[in-house]
């Protein structure tokens, strides 16, 4: 998925100094991704930014049966370049006309995961109003960078990249306001036979992986 | 089926085909007429924002249109309002991003009015806007007709710049084509086919009425 | 540099090889016509008066109105023209009611029986509902020609106009231009390249040469000018101005007098007192010592020799005065020297009036 | 239908209110004049001949090769015309020596010199390098001629091709057209409304009247046919074959004599010897019951009156016998009386010999 | 800075522009000349392309150039290699999504060939064919360069259709219009600022280029 894809490049990095395979990696949408292994897309390895793909490939024979793990569980944070830094999170109650951006519910796990926090947080009814929806958590992060909504629902990952504006507030959402965003990996029928594509995987859940992917902004199983 | 987002597309596809042809009409003529050097300058910047991958266009709109952009600046102070995540930003989006497809027929149009004609109409007491008017508009209104399918086919069809500037808003900016994309994207095929399907439908309906006003006019 | 009643022109430009030179300055009333070879620069001047030329540094005056000078021009649609061209340029998404209408809604001063009028007389009340695309050439020309009478101009350019008509349809148009010229004092500058079109119109007369002017003035005056038998070819000629005394009804002749002699023409041309102007083609004009007898040339007028002016090969043009009025003969050189015509001498003219050229009508 | 030598033709079309009905057998030699009022039809009855109107059930029939019929219609590319239009029609991309090489570069037949002799004739050797938009009416007239003609076509279809040209040049293309005619025989369908052209250059002769062939027939029986007053307007007219037979260096006259008389011409007409054919238009013969002495009319003939046909309202036209040729004469009605002519008298036919037009060259 | 997704999307425009142009023209001269009743029908089929969201046309074109598609499985059969994924995929996606800014173009010009002209070539010998190469394409130069820069730019700018359908895989179907995605969605704003801008430029460069050729013509 597109959101993973620096912490993906550092991993491949990694691998490829270590095993000498050199991996190219394919970004986009875990939808479209998702479309193209139904309709023949040769990859190997399916890095999803959910757990609903992988499985639905796991049950329609298009991934190898037994090869799904999680690989990483993404952290929600609030985010804003504008917001008072000390109250942050009880900022959003009285965010008035502010606009808050989320990841399409719809689309995105990020999405979601904002969805269920604000619901259970009691704001989603206040806010509807106020949301703007972007097409992955990166857009909705762009909406809140570029001044155009005053709060983004994005993941932590993200807003760790060094490029950014800095944060006048980057508040941890509590893992239990919603469902855990996990991020499951899976072998595809395309490298069914092939061990460079296993080997990846066993490496994605070694310790050097889990060590940058951790850095990289999220939690690990 | 929620056909609000096929309405809002059909909003914003019209308007925005009516704005292109209102500021197509003076472009495309100055860029048919005049000899200056500027010419191919100002044409290449007219087709310039095609070049960009939409939602990076979308990604620059986001910036100018929004409260630190200069545009959304003005904007901002002059109504009040913010113009991303609003149907007039999509509006303004959309044009800067259909332009090329407006302005190409029109010009093609306005370049094929003879200059002995526009001559006779002078003098004949038509004054250059009059016979603009009298002469050259009527003589092409089948460019404009180009200019408008174009324009209109494309404004429903797009939806990376309108996703970025727009912000999917239900019922405010949430288009068709973002729609199925949504539908697309989180996997539910049979719902994004069916959507697809009347998008198409009504699409070819719109089209062929446009096409065949087009064969009357040829044939009188 | 103009007076009133005047237009002052003086105009320079160069397109490619061809320099257009002229300087003129012609009346503002009846029709000046402006004759010269294909390529003389004939249309180059009309648009040049109608403003449709860019030239730099050029004049022009319009009954003292300034029109263009070295500062400023007056756009064409400013200028109240009628510009018929030399093709018909007819509006191709209007039909040919709407071609003549175009002209007429932008100049409030044309009324409906001069639409009926105009339609009728050049034929084209039928056509009112077509394209253009669905006329034939002649057709066309003939509502280019609406289109710009319509228009209510101040004065006409005329390219051309009935080039491409034939002769019944142009004997009908020639004495309309005539009357419209005459009822509306409308003046008409009507370029074409055949004399007999001219002659039988035009009061003025500008020879164009190679984008010079060879000659301008008076008809008449350039008609019985020697010195152009190149540019003139077999256009030379003159003009009768006489007053119709009499028409015989039984033989439909009338009788037209001027100072000088009489002469029987075929029709009923006017009323009695009504004045008449004709063309007499040096062509049509022979000369003998004594009155011939017997003979059906009805024209014999009594005439002196003026002068006498090789038109090489074979014949040569004699100019001659009848009372005030100028006449010019083509005769072969043959005859001259057989009967040994000098200048000076009396002799008759004999006047096929068949061959008379089709008069101006009014005052 | 069509003999080897011949066109036949039988078309019926319809275009709104307009309907051409025409079944025509013309001859695949000299040259054709068709002739017509504006919206006769002239135009279309060209495009059929060209293959460019679809006329179902139309029949075209060349040289015994069958063009189109009720099945098949040859596409006009295979059809190997020379096409003039009424309007000039050169591609405007490009410039006028690549438009008159276009048809020569699809067909092999043309030289070099050929060429060079053309766009000399025509007077365009110096507008070779120019886009049309920058040639003048005329000067575009004559590169479309130029282009039909280097096409090497087995006839030419002309559609008024000179009526934008002046009568100096004109009268250098029309002999062009004669030598090309006879030295080429390559047939000629000319239309024209000028029925001078017509007569100077055409053996036969088409006349239309509203999409209807109101004669037709070798020219000069067209010509002395008298019912077609309306039709035919000042054109009526005789035509004269002769030879010449003397040349008078010191005049520059020459002498043509035919069976039934002599005419003295001006200037040198050929050598002797040499066949030679003239028009006389009915306007420049007039009659005399005797001789006329002391006269500049050259050319007396002894004429027998066959018929007379009255030509209202003033005029009468007379068909006169000179030997076994025919004459015609137009004299007013009064002049008639007077000397009270009658079928069968003997009179004497003066002829101005400065009017005769322009003869036709060759054998 | 890696650009051989430029140098990939310079191949992928220049072929479907390439392509279009062969494909526009039999089709836009039949579009302009016709008096087939199918006229309109046809025409509005050629617009109907662009009226889908990019990657949803992807999407419809995945399974129809995929294995499993009519078209990917033929040509599967035919060449051993599948169609989506691949460059040819590609330059097929690209051809019918920006097929109308061809199309409309020159069937434009080939409108305004004057009837009056082909007669005059067919009289001089020249077959249909032989005027169509000889007066209507030269005289429609200018409707195929507007075609040209139309979809040329299209293509360079479109990534839904070809991110869909070709899979943004590196070397071979990722142009640069994915890679500015990419690095905007991957919010390393400074790499897409530096990419665009090489984009524009060169965009730029090449629509200039072509506009002065088209200026030069018209002053011919
Ligand atoms: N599409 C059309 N619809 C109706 N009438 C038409 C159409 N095309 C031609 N006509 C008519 O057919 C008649 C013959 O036209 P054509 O061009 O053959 O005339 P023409 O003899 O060449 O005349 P001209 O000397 O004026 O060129 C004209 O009266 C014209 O109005
Ligand atoms: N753009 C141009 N470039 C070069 N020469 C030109 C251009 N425009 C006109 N000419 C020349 O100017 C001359 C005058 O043209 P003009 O049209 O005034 O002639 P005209 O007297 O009307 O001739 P015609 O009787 O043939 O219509 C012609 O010789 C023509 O070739
Ligand atoms: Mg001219
Ligand atoms: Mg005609």
């Amino acid at each position: 998925a597109s959101n993973f894809r620096s912490t993906a490049e550092l991993i491949a990095a990694e691998f490829t100094t270590q095993t000498g395979h050199a991996v190219r990696l394919s970004t986009a949408s875990t939808g479209k991704l998702h479309a193209q292994i139904l309709h023949g897309a040769p990859f190997d390895v399916l890095l999803a930014a959910d757990a609903d793909s992988p499985r639905l490939l796991d049950e329609s024979g298009a991934g190898v049966a037994g090869t799904r793990f999680t690989y990483a569980i993404g952290i929600l944070v609030l985010w804003s370049a504008a917001a008072d830094a000390a109250n942050c999170r009880s900022d959003l109650d009285k965010s008035g006309q502010f606009r808050v951006a989320i990841a399409n519910p719809l689309t995105a796990p990020y999405g979601r995961a904002a969805e269920t926090f604000l619901r259970s947080a009691g704001l989603w009814e206040s806010l509807t109003p106020q949301l703007v929806y972007g097409e992955n958590v990166a857009q909705a992060l762009h909406f809140a960078v570029s001044g155009n909504a005053r709060y983004a629902l994005v993941a932590k990952s993200q807003t760790l990249d060094a490029t950014l504006p800095s944060a006048t507030c980057a508040w941890q959402v509590p893992a239990d306001a919603h469902a855990p965003l996990l991020q499951q990996a899976i072998l595809l029928q395309h490298a069914a036979g092939n061990t460079a594509a296993k080997d990846f995987l066993s490496f994605l859940q070694g310790e050097i992986a889990r060590d940058t992917i951790r850095r990289s902004g999220y939690g690990v199983p | 089926m929620d056909l609000g987002p096929l309405w809002l597309s059909v909003q914003l596809a019209s308007i925005t085909m009516l704005l292109l042809l209102l500021i197509g009409t003076p472009l495309g003529w100055w860029l048919a007429r005049t000899r200056s050097r500027l010419r191919p300058v100002l044409q290449a910047i007219v087709a310039l924002p095609i070049v960009l991958p939409p939602t990076v266009l979308g990604f620059y709109l986001l910036i100018l249109l929004g409260p630190a952009g200069s545009l959304g600046e003005w904007w901002f102070r002059l109504s009040g309002e913010s113009l991303t995540f609003s149907f007039a930003g999509l509006v303004i989006a959309s044009c800067i991003y259909s332009l090329p497809f407006a302005v190409q027929p029109i010009m093609s149009a306005f370049e094929a009015v003879r200059q002995s004609d526009l001559e006779a109409a002078w003098t004949l007491g038509a004054d250059r806007r009059d016979a603009f008017f009298s002469i050259a508009l009527p003589q092409s209104l089948r460019g404009y007709l180009n200019a408008a399918i174009l324009s209109f086919a494309h404004t429903l069809g797009e939806f990376g710049v309108v996703l970025m500037v727009g912000g999917n808003i239900p019922g405010e900016t949430r288009v068709i084509s973002i729609a199925i994309y949504d539908q697309v994207e989180s996997l539910q095929y049979a719902a994004a086919h069916q959507l697809s399907a009347i998008l198409l439908v009504f699409a070819f309906a719109v089209l062929l009425a446009m096409f065949a006003l087009n064969r009357q006019w040829r044939q009188q | 540099m103009s007076s009133v009643g005047e237009i002052a022109l003086r105009y320079q430009l160069q397109r490619g090889d061809f320099s257009l030179q002229v300087a003129l300055q012609l009346p503002l009333s009846g029709i000046t016509g402006i004759f010269g070879a294909s390529g003389a620069g004939k249309t180059t001047l009309l648009r040049c008066i109608a403003g449709l030329e860019e030239a730099p540094g050029s004049e022009l005056l319009v009954a003292g109105e300034r029109w263009q000078d070295a500062i400023s021009s007056r756009p064409a649609h400013a200028r109240e023209i009628g510009y018929v061209f030399q093709e018909p340029r007819l509006f191709s998404h209007l039909d040919v009611r709407a071609n003549i209408e175009y002209g007429m809604r932008r100049s409030p001063r044309r009324e409906a029986a001069e639409f009926a009028a105009v339609i009728a007389l050049l034929g084209i009340d039928k056509l009112l509902d077509r394209k253009p695309a669905e006329l034939s050439g002649g057709e066309a020309q003939r509502v280019a020609i609406a289109r710009a009478l319509m228009r209510a101009p101040r004065f006409v350019l005329m390219d051309e106009p009935l080039a491409s008509l034939d002769a019944a349809r142009k004997s009908e148009i020639l004495p309309y231009l005539e009357r419209l010229h005459a009822e509306s004092s409308i003046p008409i500058f009507y370029v074409s390249h055949n004399i007999d079109e001219i002659c039988c119109l035009c009061d003025h007369l500008v020879v164009l040469d190679n984008g010079h002017v060879a000659a301008s003035g008076e008809l008449q005056s350039v008609l019985v000018r020697m010195d152009l038998p190149q540019v003139m070819g077999d256009a030379a000629g003159s003009i009768l101005d006489g007053r119709i005394a009499n028409f015989d009804a039984n033989y439909s002749l009338s009788l037209l007098t001027f100072a000088g002699g009489e002469l029987w023409l075929p029709g009923q041309l006017g009323n009695i007192g009504d004045r008449y102007r004709l063309r007499i083609r040096a062509n049509d004009v022979s000369l003998s010592r004594k009155r011939p007898r017997d003979t059906t040339v009805l024209n014999l007028l009594d005439v002196v020799i003026e002068a006498v002016q090789d038109a090489p090969p074979a014949t040569q043009l004699v100019r001659l005065l009848a009372g005030q009025q100028r006449l010019v003969a083509r005769i072969t050189r043959r005859s001259r020297e057989e009967l040994n015509l000098q200048p000076g001498d009396r002799v008759v003219a004999q006047v096929k009036a068949v061959a008379v050229r089709r008069p101006e009508l009014g005052e």
